[in-house]
C-alpha cells in the first residue's frame, strides 16, 4: 500500500493542480449536506445556495471528489446525502443499532411489494402460496419501508401496497430501477407473466401517481392498517 | 385459465409454525406445499421451465405417503395439495377427453411450473435485496449532525373587519362603562331607606335630616340624588310608623326622630284583630 | 470479509492504477468520525481502528484535507469531530417567514391608533381601558403598520403614534381618511345604533405634519423604541 508519506505527495500535487481556495459552492453544497439529517433534493439546496449556481454540476463533482474516500455521497430517490462507504461496513460494525431481523416470511413479502407493486395482500399470498399473517404486515409497516397507497378497484377494494423512500435509502437504491435483478426478471417474463388470478404488474412503480386499477386511500385507511393487531399473534412465522 | 388451479384448492394453506405440534418434523422449515414443492424441484436439478410435473407430482405424493406411513400429522392443505396433483397426475397420464371443460392438464401443469418459477424468483430477488448494504447495518449517516437554526420572521395579518370590528368593540365599551359608572352615582331608595333605619336607632331625639346626611355625602355632585332618595325614604317610613318626621314652614330644614312607641291597650286590639 | 492486509494490497494496487485512491486509515478514520454520535477521543479510535496504524498522523492528515472544505475535521476537548467551517456558520440558520394572525390586543391597539393618531402610549390605555403591554405594541412595531412619529409637548414627553403607508396597502386604504367614519360603522352595524349622544368617531389623519402640541422625534428615539424588550410581558391581553 502505499504510504502516507506517499500520499501526501500525490496530495500535495493535487493541491497544486487545485489550489487551497475549493470553488466556494462545493463547499456550501458540503457543509449543507454534512449538516442535514435528511437527504436534500437539488430544489432545496437550491433554495439554500447562491444564485447562479450550477447545483447539479457542483453535485457531481462533489460526487466525484468524495467517491474514493471514506464517506461517499450518494443519491436517493433523487435527494442527495452523505454515508460511509459500503465496503467499510466491517468497520462500522460498532454503531450498529442492532437493527431488527426481519423473518424469512417478511423478506419475501417485502420483496414481492418492491417488484411488484402496487399489489395487495392476495396477490401477495397467492406468489407465496401461504396466507400471510398480519403479524408480518405490522413488522413491516412498523420499518416504514412499505406503505398502503391506495385501494384496487375490484370486489371488496383490497388495499395496495408500495414501497416508501425509507426504502430506497435502507437498501441504498437511487431508484426502484435499481432493483436487483429487475433487469432479469423483467426479461425471464416473470413479472409481465399473467398470474394465475390474471393481475398483470409489468413494472414496478412507487410513483405515487395511482394506476388506473387504483382507487385513493380514503380518511381512516391508514389508521385501519395500522391499527393494532387485533388477530391473535399466530407465531407463524418466528423470527 | 388458469384460474381453475386455484379454485380447485379449498384454501390457501396457512404459514407454518415453529414448533406448532400439529405439524410434522419432515415439513417443518416448508412454508406451506408450494414451498415444499419448489424444494421438491429443486431436487430434480433442472431449469423449473423445463422440470416434470409429473415427476414432481409423484415425488409429492411419496413425500406425503411416507410422512402417513408413519402417521405424521400433516395439514390439511398440504393433502389438497395432495389430492390435486393426484388428480392432475391421471389427466397427464390419461388420454385427454375430446369434449375437455376448462384447462388442460398441460395447461394446468404449465400454470403450476410457472407459480414455481415466480416463487423462486421473487425469493432469488429477496436474497439479493436483503444482501444489499443496508443503512445502519453496514453504512451509516452522518452520527453527529448539526442543527441548522430556524430564524422565524413572523408576517403578521389582518383584515380591515378585525381592525373596525376591534376599534367599535373598544369605544362601546367605554361608552357603557361609563353609563355605568352614572347609574352608580344614583342614591338608590333602598340605599337611602337603610341608611335612615341605622341612623333612626341612633335618634331617639329631633335631628336634622340634612345635618344626617352630610356624613354620606362626599361627593357634592351626588347631594341633590341623596337628599331626594333619603327624603322618600323617610316618608315612607313615617308611613310605616317607624319615624316622625317635622317641619316648621317650607323650606325649612327638616327634622326626624324615632317614633315613641304608642301606649299598649292601642296596639292590643289592633293585634287581635289583625 | 477481506482482511485488512488484503484490503491493503488491493489499495495499494488501485493505488498506482488511480491515484486519487486514498490510504485506507482516512477513509476508515473518515468514516468512523462522520457515523459517529459524539466527538471521539484518539484513544477510542485507536481502538476502533485496525492495529499499527499511526492514529495521530493520520488525524493530522484528515485534518489538513479537510482544512480548505466546507466541514472540517476538528478537536474539541482532545476529541475528535466533523464539524461545519466556521466562515459558513450563517448557513446553518434557516430564516423562514410565517404568517401569523395578529392578536387580538395588537389589533385593538392598533385601531385606536389608527383613528386617534397622533395618539401616546398612555392615550391609547385610556380608551382601551387596560394596560398596553410593551410586548404588543413590539409586535405592532414590527409589523411596519404603526410607526412613532413624535413627542407630545406634556410632561415627560411621551411618544405619539401613527400609521405608516404599509397600513394602508396592508388594509388595501387609499388614505386614512377611506377609513369608516360614526355613521359608516352604525351603518355596518358594527356600532350600536343607540349610542349616547356626544358619542363621536374622530376623523382619522396620517398627516405626517406634526401636530401642535408634538415635537420632532430626537436622534436615538427610534433605536429606544424598537429596543429588545425588557419589561416582563404583564399578561394583561391575553394574546
Amino acid at each position: 500500500m502505499a504510504s502516507l508519506a506517499e500520499k501526501r505527495m500525490v496530495d500535495a500535487e493535487q493541491a497544486d493542480n487545485n489550489p487551497r481556495t475549493r470553488p466556494e459552492e462545493l463547499r456550501l453544497l458540503e457543509a449543507l449536506l454534512f449538516a442535514s439529517t435528511e437527504p436534500l433534493d437539488q430544489a432545496t439546496l437550491a433554495k439554500r445556495m447562491p444564485d447562479g449556481v450550477d447545483i447539479k454540476a457542483a453535485l457531481t463533482q462533489l460526487q466525484e471528489d468524495y467517491a474514493p474516500r471514506g464517506v461517499n455521497l450518494v443519491r436517493i430517490a433523487n435527494k442527495w446525502t452523505f454515508r460511509t462507504a459500503g465496503d467499510l461496513s466491517w468497520l462500522m460494525t460498532r454503531e450498529s443499532t442492532e437493527t431488527r431481523r426481519l423473518s424469512r416470511a417478511a423478506t419475501e413479502m417485502l420483496a414481492i411489494i418492491a417488484y411488484h407493486q402496487p399489489v395487495t395482500r392476495a396477490e401477495i399470498e397467492e406468489i407465496r402460496g401461504v396466507v400471510t399473517s398480519k403479524g408480518t404486515l405490522d413488522v413491516l409497516l412498523e420499518t416504514g419501508w412499505i406503505r398502503p397507497r391506495g385501494r384496487r378497484k375490484t370486489p371488496g377494494r383490497p388495499l395496495t401496497f408500495g414501497t416508501t423512500e425509507a426504502f430506497l435509502s435502507q437498501f441504498s437504491l437511487e431508484a426502484l430501477s435499481d432493483l436487483p435483478g429487475l433487469e432479469e426478471l423483467k426479461g425471464t417474463g416473470l413479472l409481465d407473466t399473467r398470474l394465475p388470478t390474471g393481475f398483470t404488474v409489468p413494472t414496478p412503480s412507487d410513483d405515487p401517481t395511482l394506476r388506473e386499477d387504483e382507487d385513493p386511500l380514503e380518511a381512516g385507511d391508514l389508521e385501519l392498517v395500522l391499527a393494532p393487531r387485533v388477530e391473535p399473534e399466530t407465531g407463524s412465522e418466528g423470527e | 385459465m388458469t384460474a381453475e388451479i386455484l379454485s380447485f384448492e379449498t384454501g390457501r394453506p396457512a404459514e407454518l409454525a415453529d414448533g406448532e405440534p400439529a405439524l410434522v418434523v419432515d415439513v417443518e422449515g416448508y412454508e406451506g406445499p408450494l414451498d415444499l414443492l419448489l424444494a421438491l424441484a429443486r431436487q430434480q436439478k433442472v431449469d423449473l421451465a423445463k422440470i416434470s410435473i409429473l415427476a414432481l407430482a409423484d415425488q409429492y405424493l411419496q413425500f406425503i405417503e411416507a410422512a402417513r406411513k408413519i402417521r405424521l400429522e400433516l395439514a390439511a392443505d398440504y393433502l389438497v395439495m395432495a389430492a390435486w396433483l393426484a388428480f392432475l397426475k391421471s389427466r397427464l397420464l390419461l388420454p385427454e377427453p375430446p369434449t375437455a371443460e376448462g384447462p388442460s392438464a398441460e395447461q394446468m401443469a404449465t400454470a403450476l411450473a410457472n407459480r414455481l418459477r415466480c416463487l423462486e424468483a421473487i425469493r432469488e430477488a429477496s436474497n439479493r435485496l436483503m444482501n444489499r448494504p443496508q443503512l445502519q447495518r453496514d453504512i451509516f449517516p452522518r452520527g453527529f449532525p448539526e442543527t441548522i437554526a430556524e430564524i422565524r420572521h413572523p408576517r403578521y395579518t389582518a383584515t380591515l373587519y378585525d381592525l373596525l370590528a376591534a376599534y367599535a368593540v373598544q369605544r362601546q365599551q367605554t361608552v357603557l362603562a361609563s353609563v355605568h359608572l352614572a347609574k352608580r352615582t344614583v342614591w338608590s331608595l333602598a340605599e337611602a331607606r337603610a341608611s335612615l333605619e341605622r341612623m333612626v336607632g341612633l335618634a331617639e331625639d329631633w335631628s336634622r335630616l340634612d345635618e344626617y346626611l352630610l356624613h354620606y355625602v362626599v361627593d357634592p355632585s351626588q347631594k341633590a340624588t341623596v337628599f331626594a332618595s333619603s327624603f322618600a325614604a323617610a316618608l315612607e317610613l313615617v308611613r310605616e310608623g317607624e319615624v316622625e318626621l317635622h317641619q316648621q314652614e317650607p323650606f325649612a330644614p327638616l327634622f326626624f326622630r324615632k317614633r315613641p312607641p304608642l301606649p299598649a291597650p292601642d296596639t292590643m286590639p289592633t293585634g287581635d284583630a289583625g
